[in-house]
């Protein structure tokens, strides 16, 4: 019999479940987020939907021991593979005190967690790509064997850091993978007034990198490219850019309104491109999956998204003058 | 008049510029078919087309050198950056270039470039779009920085810098952008830059602040009156390079001075006010110049308790206004 | 006591650190087999390789950048800017990340960076290599800015810097790096940041100063010295955050305030200094308090004729001293 | 008989020698700012030696009529061809008043000069890129048919400003040609640690632009690049990316010794490809000048040099209190 698409990958039915798990919880924490925020009980909501294939095929091919990730705002696929609960994503919706992203401070969608080397994110995108090349020459000096994996939007590639960041890395052959998850848009502005090549992994040649664009609905394709760029980063072949081409299913955060710059053909399309709807039939068509277990999957992660919610929202705030603490080492 | 939300009387300033003069045109990241993430170019993609009105490359450094240019070359750009905080990648051009292009070149160049943003906390906006930044650039000469506090104001400060043959940095309080509304004329005029403006005439104390400050300390200016405490507030408007005549003789007139800013305290364009008072009519002093101002923490966090914590309220300048008048 | 010239301090704190600290690395633009273009890390590729001592490509936000990502990983990376000119490009990597990165992810993790780079003008180097960059940074809680004036302090408060848990700007006076010697102990010591020093005790007038101007302000100081004015002198050392402390008993102690800073006047961090002086001492002054600084056009000129006329110098310093004093 | 190259190119031999004598004039300018310098008159120099036959070539390719220049600090042969006298050169390297650059107030090789369309630069390098596009933008939206030509060094496309308007021309198909004169060395940092792409016109596929790497030292070959460029450009096919690359003859700058970074060898063998004597050659060899011609233009060239020398050290500095000008509009 002819080996399974995962199977030819390396990967048992068992790890392309958990995968599935994995994608299916992200999606639900991010649902639940919506309706809190249509609720009134969370102030601001950015989503993964139509990321997570990308966000969780690709996390899936780094080492959880040592790698370190430098996440942009929509990947909560990505923090939940390397180690953030949802309970944890939850408390950071909230802004509660116990969110180890930032103690409340930061928006959601603002990943941190040391313990995790989860490398802490601001707002102003793409400052994270020469991070990931500090991260890796860190590593490098020390003689550690870690890959840094950074990611970011396609518009963020138009930004001054991109190009910075990922030249540093590729001069100094570092072990990064930039990978870019690409919605094609920039909140309202589309692809096409964002840059003018065909695909974004064309700018890895300018930087004497080595450039796949894989379709970032279907993990297997992700994880496959990103295991290439992590097996070359650390056979000290340099970094990688890796475009993930997917689609925005929600509006760009909880404050956008994007019926005023897609139509409704474009969102419906959208949707119908649902990465977990694709991975959940390719998971049925090779036997792996079925309604049962579909189900079991689909309760436990309910019940999950349930008690994160529950729990986040007993939670407390931080002081108010806890404002105060932290600014230098104390 | 109509009534006007201080984000109407930006559009409507634009929008009356646009049509003025053909060289005006805006850039910016959403500011075409969205309209802006808060609205403030809306309704001019369709009026004037996407080649007055571009959707830029989610790249600051670009919007604002690109405006430089064409600046440089004649055109008067106004440019949009989506929030304050996200002009600190543009800085370089703003400094080393728009700011230093006439005096460099003997002349010869010359940059009326405006530069457009949204700043200012209390909308739960967390570090990185609650931030003032005005001080990172009060400190450039070559550039001007205009931070309005009313619908009036805006209009006619934002139809002046237009206008002006240097650079302006036009910051606008994005939490006034709905909840501060007011009186503006329907026809064109225009407000000078580089003039604080009395806001209300008092005998007691003296306030100066400026943006949406303003209307935090009027607010408490009320409520003292009932004490029978007079207050003297000066509306900065340009806080870069300061109306020091307006400072001093607002200073100079109560005696009692008390600065405010929603920024942190220290390096706040707070200190450079107290500096001027400082230098010029210290002996007209009654009490130390206070300043009462964000704490001394990167930026406003998100959860509500300590973003209450930081964030400037009417109720702290009252405070701060009795135990000065007390003083 | 060995004399070292400043920039020889620079250098001997760098290579004793690297020596103490294998997570003491430092990049920048030609500050490897070049040795920097000042030469202060001269003989420190030849020490240490080409691993600790890297020649980046010529983008200062990735050199800022990588810093940080260096430092989050728990290296201690030393950045040098070739000129503090050219530190704008890297405004976002230094006041977005660095300077928030303890605050934003709740202690989390930390960002133990120190940005290096000469400033300051009198040699020749036009608008462009002459700034003042300081007021720039000097307002953004969670950074700190060091500005030592002589090689013993340059030693110990650059290795300071280099242990300190947080992010720090380091700006070397460029003319000081030849012209300034000084004794300095062969061996390690640190010297605390956030401390102002006095470097000379006096009674009639306080001046207030740092960097370069330090030198100044002592010449002067001993030309009044022979007409009978005694002068304080305080070296701020650390221009962000100051030590409030110190200012305020320096101008209590005498009453009279001259504050002297190389820079634009308007919105200097010698504005800062004024304000905390008028905030919390001002019944213990005799006299206005004066800022003796430059001319407020964007930068120095290149032409000897305008570059002395708006440098700051021992005469001018020596003028304004007299009309306080006699005030 | 064949055509020669000059000729194939619709060159005359006018031309080409007007070209010669062009470069011959920076060469023997910056030739005497060294003296200069070196005998304490003038505080620095920054040369053009080696970047004669780049700038030059491609400045002819242009229309000195209506195209805006935006050159950097090497771009003497570029300034001289858009009209900047030597006298003019020469009171900026003395810092005097009528400097038509900025009045003394900048270093020499900060160019600018509205009426010959030379746009005002500065020194942080690649912040000239995004106001080329922002002149282009200006033009177009005036239907002008102007090109704005732009200059950087090798180190400098490293910059995110770089990066930054060269997209944005990309994606506004605005009529820039962005040219990188490539000469291996940013002051002391080789290529190699600057970028890992092979050509820098690598990068012009990353853009969706068009680009390519000719010959630096061959005056003609360039001319060929940007006037092919130009053309694209004027009929509204966007901005380009040309690469020259040549060699750096002396040290980086006046303050800058050489010896520390490069092996005698090197130096001489990047003189030996002086791209003056090459040219000469040529015109030599395609009988369009000889020993006698050669010597009138040198003749020429040297009056022209001495005469500028002269007129500008005996021209005032501005006064002092000239410092306070100029801030705002008056
Ligand atoms: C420097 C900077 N400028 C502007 C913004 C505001 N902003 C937030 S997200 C965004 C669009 C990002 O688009 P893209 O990179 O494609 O990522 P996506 O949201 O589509 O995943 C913008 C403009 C920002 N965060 N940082
Ligand atoms: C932003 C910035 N950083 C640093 C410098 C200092 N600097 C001046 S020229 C130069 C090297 C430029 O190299 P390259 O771009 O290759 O041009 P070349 O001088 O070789 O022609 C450097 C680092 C500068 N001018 N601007
Ligand atoms: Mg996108
Ligand atoms: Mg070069």
């Amino acid at each position: 019999m002819n080996k399974s698409r995962h199977e030819k990958l390396g990967l048992s039915d068992k790890q392309v479940l958990d995968m599935y798990e994995t994608m299916l919880l992200a999606r639900k924490l991010d649902e639940r987020m919506w309706l809190l925020n249509r609720a009134g009980k969370i102030p601001f909501v950015i989503s993964c939907q139509g990321h997570e294939a990308a966000q969780i095929g690709a996390a899936y091919a780094l080492d959880k021991e040592r790698d370190y990730i430098l996440p942009y705002y929509r990947d909560m696929g990505v923090v939940l593979v390397f180690g953030m609960t949802p309970e944890e994503l939850m408390l950071s919706a909230y802004a509660k005190a116990d969110d180890p992203n930032s103690g409340g401070r930061q928006m959601p969608g603002h990943f941190g967690q040391r313990k995790n080397r989860i490398v802490t994110g601001s707002s102003p995108v793409s400052t994270q790509i020469p991070h990931a090349a500090g991260i890796a020459l860190g590593a490098k000096l020390e003689g550690k064997n870690s890959v840094a994996f950074v990611t970011l939007g396609d518009g963020s590639t138009n930004q001054g850091d991109f190009h910075e960041g990922a030249n540093f890395a590729a001069v100094h052959k570092l072990p990064v993978i930039i990978m870019v998850e690409n919605n094609k848009y920039a909140i309202s502005t589309p692809a096409e007034k964002q840059f003018a090549c065909k695909n974004l992994s064309d700018r890895a040649v300018g930087y004497g990198m080595w450039g796949v664009t894989v379709d970032g609905t279907d993990p297997l394709a992700v994880y496959e490219a990103v295991r290439q760029a992590a097996m070359r980063a650390r056979d000290g072949e340099g970094p990688s850019l890796v475009e993930t081409v997917l689609h925005r299913i929600t509006a760009h955060s909880s404050d956008d309104d994007d019926r005023s710059y897609r139509t409704r053909d474009e969102i419906e399309q959208a949707r119908a491109m649902d990465p977990i709807a694709s991975f959940r039939k390719y998971l049925f068509e090779n036997g792996v999956l079925d309604e049962r277990k579909d189900q079991e999957i689909t309760d436990r992660v309910m019940k999950t998204v349930n008690n994160a919610t529950e729990y986040a929202e007993k939670a407390p705030y931080a002081k108010p003058e806890d404002a105060l603490k932290h600014v230098y080492y104390e | 008049m109509a009534v006007l939300s201080y984000i109407e009387a930006v559009n409507q300033a634009i929008r009356e510029e646009m049509e003025r003069d053909p060289r005006v045109f805006v850039l910016g990241e959403d500011v075409g078919r969205k309209g802006g993430v808060f609205k403030a170019t809306q309704g001019l993609y369709e009026r004037f087309g996407g080649e007055r009105v571009i959707d830029t490359p989610l790249a600051e450094s670009a919007i604002a050198g690109v405006g430089i240019g064409a600046a440089m070359y004649g055109m008067r750009p106004i440019a949009e950056m989506q929030f304050a905080d996200f002009i600190l990648p543009a800085v370089n051009q703003i400094l080393s270039e728009a700011a230093r292009i006439r005096y460099r070149s003997n002349n010869d160049w010359n940059c009326p470039i405006v530069i457009r943003a949204p700043y200012g906390g209390g909308i739960h906006g967390a570090l990185y779009h609650s931030q003032s930044v005005e001080a990172i650039f009060a400190n450039q000469p070559g550039l001007k920085i205009v931070m309005p506090s009313t619908p009036y104001d805006v209009k006619g400060l934002l139809k002046a810098a237009i206008r002006d043959e240097d650079p302006v940095l036009f910051f606008e309080h994005k939490k006034a952008y709905r909840l501060i509304k007011g009186e503006v004329p329907e026809g064109d005029y225009v407000l000078p830059i580089g003039k604080a403006d009395i806001k209300r005439e008092g005998e007691d104390i003296t306030v100066i602040t400026y943006g949406l400050c303003v209307h935090y300390a009027l607010k408490a200016a009320e409520k003292l009156e009932e004490e029978g405490i007079s207050v003297h507030l000066l509306d900065l408007r340009t806080v870069y390079p300061l109306d020091q005549e307006a400072i001093i003789s607002a200073a100079a007139k109560t005696g009692k001075v008390l600065l405010v800013t929603e920024d942190n305290k220290e390096g706040s364009v707070m200190s450079e006010v107290s500096a001027v008072i400082a230098e010029n009519c210290l002996f007209d002093l009654d009490a130390p110049i206070r300043r009462l101002a964000a704490p001394d923490v990167p930026a406003m966090p998100f959860a509500p308790t300590m973003e209450n914590y930081f964030m400037i309220s009417p109720e702290k300048i009252e405070q701060a206004m009795k135990d000065l008048a007390e003083f």
